[in-house]
């Protein structure tokens, strides 16, 4: 690696001394790294370290038909596939200008909250691990599962479900889905009772997340953040309702705020967002049956599919906040260029850095889980 | 590009040789099945894959049934998994990983990304063969693996391990010269990591014919000093 | 002669009982926390298969002298310390040592453990360790105060005494009863002594990468895995023997340190861990209080 | 967009010299500006007009053109309008102005296009190496870096039919139809 | 002449050639070897370590009619001997290798002896005091030779040393009043005419007279709240010098209030002593001084990032154990008290040492600038960590018997409070001696300090001696026990029934020989464990670690020294806040409130009412 480095040169003359977190370290969120200063358990310095995961998606996409950057973009998010898939297509579609059938619309909200709430319990139990309780990890992400079983039903894969392409969805859903999916939101419904007496109501974890991490109104606006991060601050602004892209102006819910900022609060507004999830989806299961129509716009030859050369900018709300994709088409058979705005590019670097500086190493981990960054939107 | 190819080298497998005390011949099996019984996991998520990780381990499907757990440090862990496609940065931190753990030492390559660089085939950023660099045990392919999948796979590697079987690791020590060749190949000539894997292989016997080359040569020539620091009176 | 050829053998035989039950109760903190996260858990041997496996391993590494030491003094420390906890038809050299000495005998691991982490140099174990040693600050002040508090009671510094004086009036003079607020705070120090959460601060994956045990490996942590079940088994049956009267035969004995020891584990995989000024403040605050209050009962 | 806000914008913008402004819809507006005028844009959009979200920086590499293109993504909360600035800069020497002391988000977007274009942003606070510390080579995200070659160049392939693979063949396992037999199928 | 006398000679000879003496390297061995003669001729008076009688000394005189006397006893020949066997380590220890290169940095190695010695001869005057005057002479010798100790490095060390005049003659003056008071009530300076006197003193007596003293002998004790002098001005004496001074110098204060306030005024007299308005009699309120002269400096040595000063500090701690020890006044106490001092002193002079043996190669005592040392010097390590686990009174060392034998006591006198404090006191001891442990000797080794070696033999062999008398007085207690019995029945208390490896009564006892064989057994096991089951380990370089994937490199620093229980003092750090400035100051301005007062009276008013209002309060005060 960089032998210089292992030469001799005097230690400077201060206190401070180096921690490393990650990239392998459970305190950190997938393949990631944050190196901290620390005086005494202080930390003085943080500096974030990416690109483990960097793959180079962009250029990846700049090489592939359009049709086929479909199976690439899921991977930029793991725990949150589905906004990926959405989000390049409504801007591709944008770009063709492509209809997007109602049915097909109400089926990609479907999907989208769906992951949103497998995301979330996946995020409860990454977080409830890094204050050290596991029990809602293994509960959590068992529960997920269930999602994902339905996901596997919808589409024919558990995570990436590659479901969703220029024009609409690839299929219709299977007889008795809905059923099966009301029937499972019940249960995480009616689970959600344990989590609060488990986990949000536990005074200990109250206490932990209480105050750490703290992020203001004004240092919210100021660092970009996004999503429910910045629900926490108390910010009302919701992606899906002030730039409403799919139905979702069509739909009934409320965006949960919470005032405070800290890790508590965005603990706090993910858990409330999970009901609005689940409410938004029962009023789609309501509504589906009625809407029908085809699922997909049919698209000439995919293998030789040209865009109108153009550019458009495509922004979901995914579960981390706001994901943009800036699509540019020169009008060729692949795209011209694919820039993805991650949400997690903001949070994991420059607002972590930020919050680190004068938290104590106790409370590294849970604010980096409590941003609920996913490494690879960094990496790309 | 690489010098040789390793895949048709088989591993200088001397078979154990069965030892007169059959104590020793039953205290040699018990280890083994313990080996397999009791599989520390390196809590190490190097790529997508490591989103199906969790699944096996948690609630549902329960990992801990079949004695494995997840464990924090290399120095800890026994089996490494390698979930996905490993960027070059990564396959630094990957390698220094591996050469961390205890040996005995598994490594899987979960997804296709480890096989042949999968669908990131023509990325600058992810290295395409990961047993160029690493000896790999086991490959559970899928794009991403099921839970069950992995699982069985982690069964395999038990059934391995229970006979012996699995010896990538002694690959490694036996053929470090082809391994840091290839290492040297993606990083630079002065690539170095901390762990002195020559010295380690002369500590424990585990030395074969092409552990040294010429590429432990280079090593040698750039080689910062990193002895233990014995006590001194 | 006799008696001190008895004595060695009970000496030599106490470690290895402790080490089996030890090793059951390492088997049921991990079945019952399976059980909570509804799952199934480890099999029956799994806490001797992780042993083996850790001792069988091929390449060891260390980072010196010390760090060897370190686990030499982790396991043997709890090894004396068996030889002290009087079990059901086996005294050892209780008589000779005592509850105080106790006591300090079981520091003797952790001090050998924070000199075999502080060689390793690594900032993780160093932060580990100094919080370990915060938390034995915290728990041991009310430990102590429960510790004089029986001692008084029974005026007697001498397991043996105190268990046989339990055992000679049944419930009624066993320690519970006689004090029941200080087996509430007794109880309380004891599961702060396990590391368990809410008092899990020094191994905190999360944070210090389980800080001690950072650098441990091979045979390393096989001795701390070890450790565990003595420190497990001596954490109960000290309990057991202040407060609930020891062992009449193996049977109450068994049952009364696998249910005393069940107490804090399922408490703890309900729980975060606290941070460590919390910890502090909390153990300094309810189990002294308690074990004031009950001490000032006993003084009565 | 109120009929309101938007004569307000219209309005502001109308100081910018050299503006042109396109309207892809009612919540997308493009920009397109000269180089020169970009800081006093974004000054006047976050400073008067509410614009205080860099949603993103994205950078397109015209190489036919020998032009880089920087695109500004702007949203404000109030009007709830993404306003797209777009600016051209000539590929050589690839340098322009950092705007973060107008955004301070622009900090990470701008040392990510320094990486993956080679764009260099004058005053920016941090141009380090930051995803691509391990690489070498030259800014990759250039139409004229050439992946697929450097990767074939650089690693060797697994073989697809290798010799462990037919042992399991042999046992009844492995692929069991390879492309070719379902292509076959198929027909 | 008799053995005393010869003793007392060759003392003063001692003092006399290491005075004069004109090269240090000569004078070095001759004040080595001379105080090992001491020892010595210490030892054929060794029949009073075992229940010998009283031995007078032939020298008499008579100052202003009153006679001076001196003689030793079990006690003074305990006292004596912890005094000898430190200077002599110290002596040994300063007279090699180590004096050439305190040479070289400007110091005089051949006056640091000469004050050693000297420090010496007084303290063996001040134990073979006969009677008060002779107390006081010898105090106030030993006072005065300290000083010199203190003040040989010159700078801070000074400061220090002044520091400490100041306090040392404030309690003299304490010491005079009380002795003037006692010669005004009996008329006479004698031991034992005071001990027939003290029946009848009257409770006010009794209280005037055991403050007086118990401040004046507190002073050099270090005893709570008069101990603000001792941490630096100990700290900051050469290396040996402090090793000897931290071993014995304040136990001076202990070994004459012991005699007088313990032995002559009576230590009953003092339980009758009703505080009022609280529940304490005058033994308890003592005891919790000595409670709190435990907690506060020990949880202040925690606190310290220079090695030296944070022995220093754990000194003054120690000391409360002592106090608390032998204010229990029933033979397991006592005897802990008295234990306490001989282990106390092996465990300092070892810890002292060791950390000297650092200073010469490292040339800090900065806990900030060290770290990883164990393995560049291993004998200085195993000192240290003898020195450290019997500090914290840990099993096997000898600090755990004394400490066990306290707090046995407390129990037996149903002390709740006062045991949860000693208990609380040795907790901190353990977290600061492992702090102190883990910055010097564990960690990353720095790179300045890459090529360090161990230190010469003439350094290691005094320390190496003294860690194993640390091991072996914890392994068979009873060896020092039988002084300690002695020096009890001196004293008046009923001596411990003790046995070679500790106590055994019929409820709790120790038997130190079994613990200490079941503790090595035990590691026998662990290491039979570790060696024998499991391959061999391979050692690797400190760079070749954890840190969560990243590789390590040698130009940054990993090792977690400063505010190294930063987590407890997020929590009592806050209690620190200028406790102790605070402290002197309030002493200060009490001083000085009560010196502005008596001046405005005597400059406004005529100073013969000022001194006629004096001499009426004085008069009510001691006739009245």
């Amino acid at each position: 690696m960089r032998p210089e480095n292992y030469q001799a040169v005097n230690h400077p003359p201060s206190n401070e001394y180096e921690l490393n977190f990650g990239p392998n370290h459970p305190g950190i969120e997938g393949n990631y790294a944050l190196k901290v200063k620390l005086q005494g358990d202080t930390v003085v310095e943080a500096r974030a370290d990416a690109g483990y995961l960097h793959r180079g998606f962009e250029k990846l996409m700049e090489d592939r038909l359009w049709i086929q950057n479909i199976s690439l973009v899921p991977r930029i998010c793991v725990p949150d596939p589905v906004p990926m898939e959405v989000c390049y297509s409504l801007a591709v579609e944008e770009l063709a200008g492509l209809e997007l059938p109602e049915r097909a619309q109400w089926l990609r909200v479907l999907q989208l909250e769906l992951s949103r709430i497998a995301a979330h319990l996946f995020y409860f139990g990454g977080h409830a691990a890094t204050t050290g309780m596991y029990t809602p990890m293994y509960w959590g992400v068992a529960d997920r599962d269930l999602l994902l079983d339905l996901f596997e039903e919808l589409t024919g894969g558990r995570v990436y479900s590659i479901y969703n392409m220029p024009g609409g969805v690839r299929q219709d859903i299977p007889r008795g889905f809905l059923q099966r999916l009301s029937d499972t939101l019940d249960y995480i419904e009616g689970r959600l009772k344990d989590y609060d007496n488990l986990f949000f109501t536990n005074q200990i974890f109250v206490k932990r997340a209480k105050g750490i991490g703290i992020i203001s109104q004004e240092q919210a606006l100021e660092w970009s953040v996004t999503g429910p991060n910045l629900r926490a601050c108390g910010l009302e602004f919701d992606v899906r309702r002030d730039d409403p892209y799919l139905i979702y102006d069509q739909l009934k819910f409320d965006i949960p705020t919470e005032h405070g900022g800290d890790a508590w609060a965005r603990t706090l507004v993910r858990r409330l967002e999970m009901v609005e999830s689940i409410s938004i989806i029962r009023q789609v299961i309501k509504a589906l049956p009625d809407i029908k129509g085809p699922v997909r716009t049919p698209i000439p030859n995919p293998l030789a599919w040209r865009v109108p050369a153009g550019d458009s900018y495509a922004r979901v709300e995914s579960s981390k906040g706001e994901l943009a994709y800036y699509v540019v088409s020169n009008g060729g058979d692949k795209p011209y260029r694919v820039h993805i705005r991650g949400p997690s590019a903001m949070h994991a670097v420059q607002v972590l850095e930020k919050l680190a500086v004068g938290c104590r190493v106790e409370d590294v981990a849970q604010t980096m889980f409590s941003l609920d960054a996913c490494p690879p939107e960094v990496d790309r | 590009m690489s010098n040789t190819d390793l895949s048709n080298i088989e591993v200088n497998q001397k078979p154990v040789a069965k030892r007169s005390n059959p104590f020793a011949n039953v205290f040699n099996e018990l280890v083994s099945f313990c080996r397999s019984r009791s599989m520390f996991m390196l809590h190490y998520c190097t790529g997508c894959g490591a989103i199906e990780l969790p699944p096996a381990m948690t609630s549902r499907f329960d990992m801990e049934r079949l004695g494995i757990q997840p464990m924090v440090t290399p120095r800890q862990a026994d089996i490494l998994l390698i979930t996905g496609y490993v960027s070059i940065k990564t396959l630094k931190r990957v390698i220094l990983t591996y050469e961390q753990m205890g040996a005995p030492k598994y490594v899987i390559g979960i997804c296709s990304c480890t096989v042949n660089g999968g669908m990131y085939w023509q990325s600058y950023a992810t290295a395409k063969k990961l047993d160029e660099y690493i000896p790999v045990d086991l490959y559970i392919a899928g794009c991403m693996p099921r839970p069950e999948a992995v699982i069985e796979g982690l069964q395999q590697l038990m059934a391995k391990i229970k006979t012996d079987e699995a010896n990538s690791w002694k690959k490694y020590y036996e053929h470090y010269d082809y391994y840091l060749g290839n290492q040297q190949h993606l990083f630079g000539n002065n690539w170095q990591t901390p762990t002195d894997i020559i010295g380690e292989a002369k500590t424990y016997q585990l030395e074969g014919p092409n552990t040294l080359g010429e590429h432990t040569k280079i090593l040698e020539s750039v080689q910062r000093p990193l002895e233990p620091l014995e006590m001194k009176l | 002669m006799q008696v001190t050829l008895l004595t060695i053998m009970e000496v030599i035989l106490m470690p290895i009982v402790a080490f089996i039950i030890g090793l059951f109760m390492v088997l049921m903190m991990r079945k019952l926390a399976a059980r909570l996260q509804r799952r199934v858990g480890p099999p029956l041997f799994q806490p001797l298969f992780d042993i083996v496996k850790l001792y069988g391993k091929q390449t060891q590494i260390s980072h010196g002298m010390i760090h060897d030491i370190g686990i030499i003094m982790a396991v043997g420390g709890y090894v004396a310390a068996e030889a002290l906890l009087p079990v059901p038809g086996m005294d050892g050299i209780a008589a000779k040592g005592g509850l105080i000495t106790l006591a300090y005998l079981t520091m003797v691991p952790s001090l050998g453990l924070a000199l075999g982490v502080g060689q390793c140099a690594n900032p993780n174990g160093s932060i580990g360790i100094s919080r370990a040693l915060t938390s034995m600050l915290a728990y041991d002040i009310p430990f102590i105060i429960v510790i004089f508090g029986v001692a008084y009671q029974f005026s007697s510094t001498n397991l043996v005494d105190i268990i046989a004086t339990q055992q000679a009036g049944g419930f009624s003079t066993w320690g519970i009863s006689e004090m029941p607020v200080l087996a509430v705070a007794g109880l309380f120090a004891m599961h702060a002594s396990l590391g368990k959460q809410p008092f899990e601060i020094y191994i905190a994956p999360a944070e210090i990468a389980t800080g001690p045990m950072v650098e441990m490996g091979g045979k390393f942590l096989g001795g701390l895995f070890v450790m565990q079940s003595f420190q497990l088994y001596t954490a109960s049956v000290l309990y057991v023997s202040l407060f609930l009267g020891g062992g009449e035969n193996w049977i109450t004995f068994l049952l009364k340190s696998f249910g005393v020891l069940a107490i804090p584990v399922v408490i703890a995989y309900l729980f975060p861990r606290y941070r460590t000024d919390d910890l502090v403040r909390l153990v300094w605050k309810w189990p002294v209080m308690l074990a004031l209050i009950g001490i000032a009962f006993v003084m009565n | 967009m109120s009929a309101a806000h938007s004569q307000n914008l219209n309005v502001l913008l109308q100081e910018i010299e050299g503006i042109h402004l396109t309207h892809h819809n009612p919540r997308r507006l493009r920009a397109d500006i000269a180089a020169e005028a970009l800081p006093a844009l974004l000054a006047l959009l976050r400073g008067r007009a509410s614009y205080v979200h860099l949603s993103a920086i994205s950078c397109v590499d015209w190489i036919e053109e020998n032009q880089f293109e920087l695109v500004y993504h702007l949203w404000s909360y109030e009007t709830s309008v993404l306003i797209s600035a777009h600016i051209r800069i000539p590929r050589e020497p690839g340098i322009y102005l950092s705007v973060f002391d107008i955004y301070t988000p622009a900090a990470f977007f701008e040392r990510d296009i320094h990486e993956m274009f080679g764009v260099y942003f004058e005053g920016s606070p941090d141009m380090s190496k930051f995803i691509l510390t391990e690489w070498n080579g030259p800014p990759p995200m250039r139409k004229d870096f050439n992946s697929e070659k450097w990767v074939m160049e650089t690693f060797s392939w697994q073989e697809y039919h290798p010799d462990w693979l037919k042992d399991l063949e042999e046992q009844g396992g492995g692929i069991v139809s390879t492309p070719e037999s379902i292509r076959m199928d198929n027909k | 002449m008799n053995q005393l006398d010869t003793l007392l000679l060759i003392s003063l000879i001692t003092a006399l050639i290491s005075g004069l003496g004109r090269r240090h390297q000569l004078i070095g061995w001759a004040t080595a070897i001379l105080l090992t003669v001491q020892f010595l001729a210490l030892l054929s008076i060794s029949s009073l370590g075992y229940g010998g009688t009283v031995i007078e000394s032939a020298v008499n005189l008579t100052i202003l009619g009153q006679p001076l006397s001196w003689r030793f006893d079990g006690l003074s020949w305990f006292f004596a001997l912890i005094t000898i066997g430190a200077a002599m380590a110290s002596s040994f220890f300063a007279a090699g290798i180590w004096a050439k290169k305190y040479k070289k940095h400007g110091g005089n190695p051949g006056l640091l002896q000469f004050a050693m010695s000297l420090n010496v001869f007084t303290m063996l005057v001040l134990l073979a005091s006969g009677d008060l005057l002779s107390l006081f002479i010898g105090w106030e010798l030993v006072s005065w030779a300290s000083l010199l100790l203190m003040v040989l490095a010159g700078g801070i060390a000074t400061q220090w040393g002044l520091r400490y005049i100041v306090y040392a003659t404030a309690g003299a003056m304490s010491i005079l009043a009380g002795i003037g008071i006692i010669y005004h009530l009996t008329g006479s300076f004698a031991y034992a005419d005071l001990a027939a006197a003290a029946s009848t003193f009257s409770t006010t007596h009794v209280v005037v007279l055991s403050l007086l003293f118990i401040a004046g002998f507190g002073v050099k004790m270090g005893l709570l709240p008069f101990h603000l002098w001792q941490a630096g001005a100990y700290a900051e004496t050469p290396g040996p010098g402090s090793a000897f001074l931290g071993a014995i110098s304040s136990r001076m204060g202990l070994y004459a209030m012991l005699i007088v306030v313990f032995q002559l005024i009576g230590l009953g007299k003092m339980i009758a002593v009703e505080i009022p308005f609280t529940f304490l009699s005058l033994r308890d309120l003592l005891m919790w001084v000595a409670a709190f002269t435990i907690i506060f400096p020990t949880y202040t040595a925690l606190r310290q990032n220079d090695a030296r000063y944070l022995l220093a500090w754990h000194g003054i701690g120690q000391g409360g154990y002592m106090m608390m020890g032998l204010l229990l006044l029933d033979p397991v106490g006592s005897a802990g008290g008295l234990l306490h001092v001989f282990n106390y002193a092996t465990n300092q002079a070892a810890l002292f040492l060791a950390i000297t043996a650092v200073v010469y190669r490292t040339h800090t005592a900065d806990l900030n600038r060290l770290g990883g040392l164990v393995n560049r010097m291993p004998l200085t390590f195993l000192v240290l960590l003898v020195g450290i686990i019997g500090l914290a009174g840990i099993p096997p060392m000898n600090g755990f018997v004394s400490k066990w034998l306290i707090y046995r006591s407390l129990i037996i006198e149903g002390m709740p409070l006062l045991f949860v404090a000693t208990v609380i006191g040795t907790l901190g001891t353990i977290l600061s001696v492992y702090k102190l442990i883990h910055n010097t000797f564990l960690g990353q080794l720095r790179l300045e300090h890459e090529h360090i070696r161990e230190v010469p033999w003439s350094m290691l062999a005094p320390m190496l001696v003294v860690a194993t008398i640390i091991f072996i007085t914890g392994f068979m207690p009873g060896l020092v026990l039988d002084w300690v019995a002695s020096a009890q029945a001196a004293l008046g208390f009923t001596p411990l029934a003790y046995t070679l490896g500790g106590v055994e009564t019929a409820r709790g006892s120790l038997d130190m020989i079994w613990l200490c064989g079941v503790l090595f057994g035990g590691f026998g096991v662990g290491a039979l464990l570790f060696y024998g089951g499991g391959n061999k380990a391979k050692r690797v370089h400190q760079l070749d670690n954890y840190a969560g994937g990243h590789f390590l490199t040698a130009d940054t620093r990993y090792h977690y020294s400063n505010n190294f229980y930063a987590g407890l003092m997020h929590h009592i750090g806050g209690w620190y806040r200028g406790t102790f400035k605070w402290l002197e100051s309030s002493l200060i301005s009490i001083v000085s409130l009560l010196s502005g007062l008596t001046q405005i009276l005597f400059h406004s008013y005529h100073p013969a009412l000022f001194l006629l209002i004096t001499a009426t309060l004085s008069l009510y005060f001691f006739i009245g």
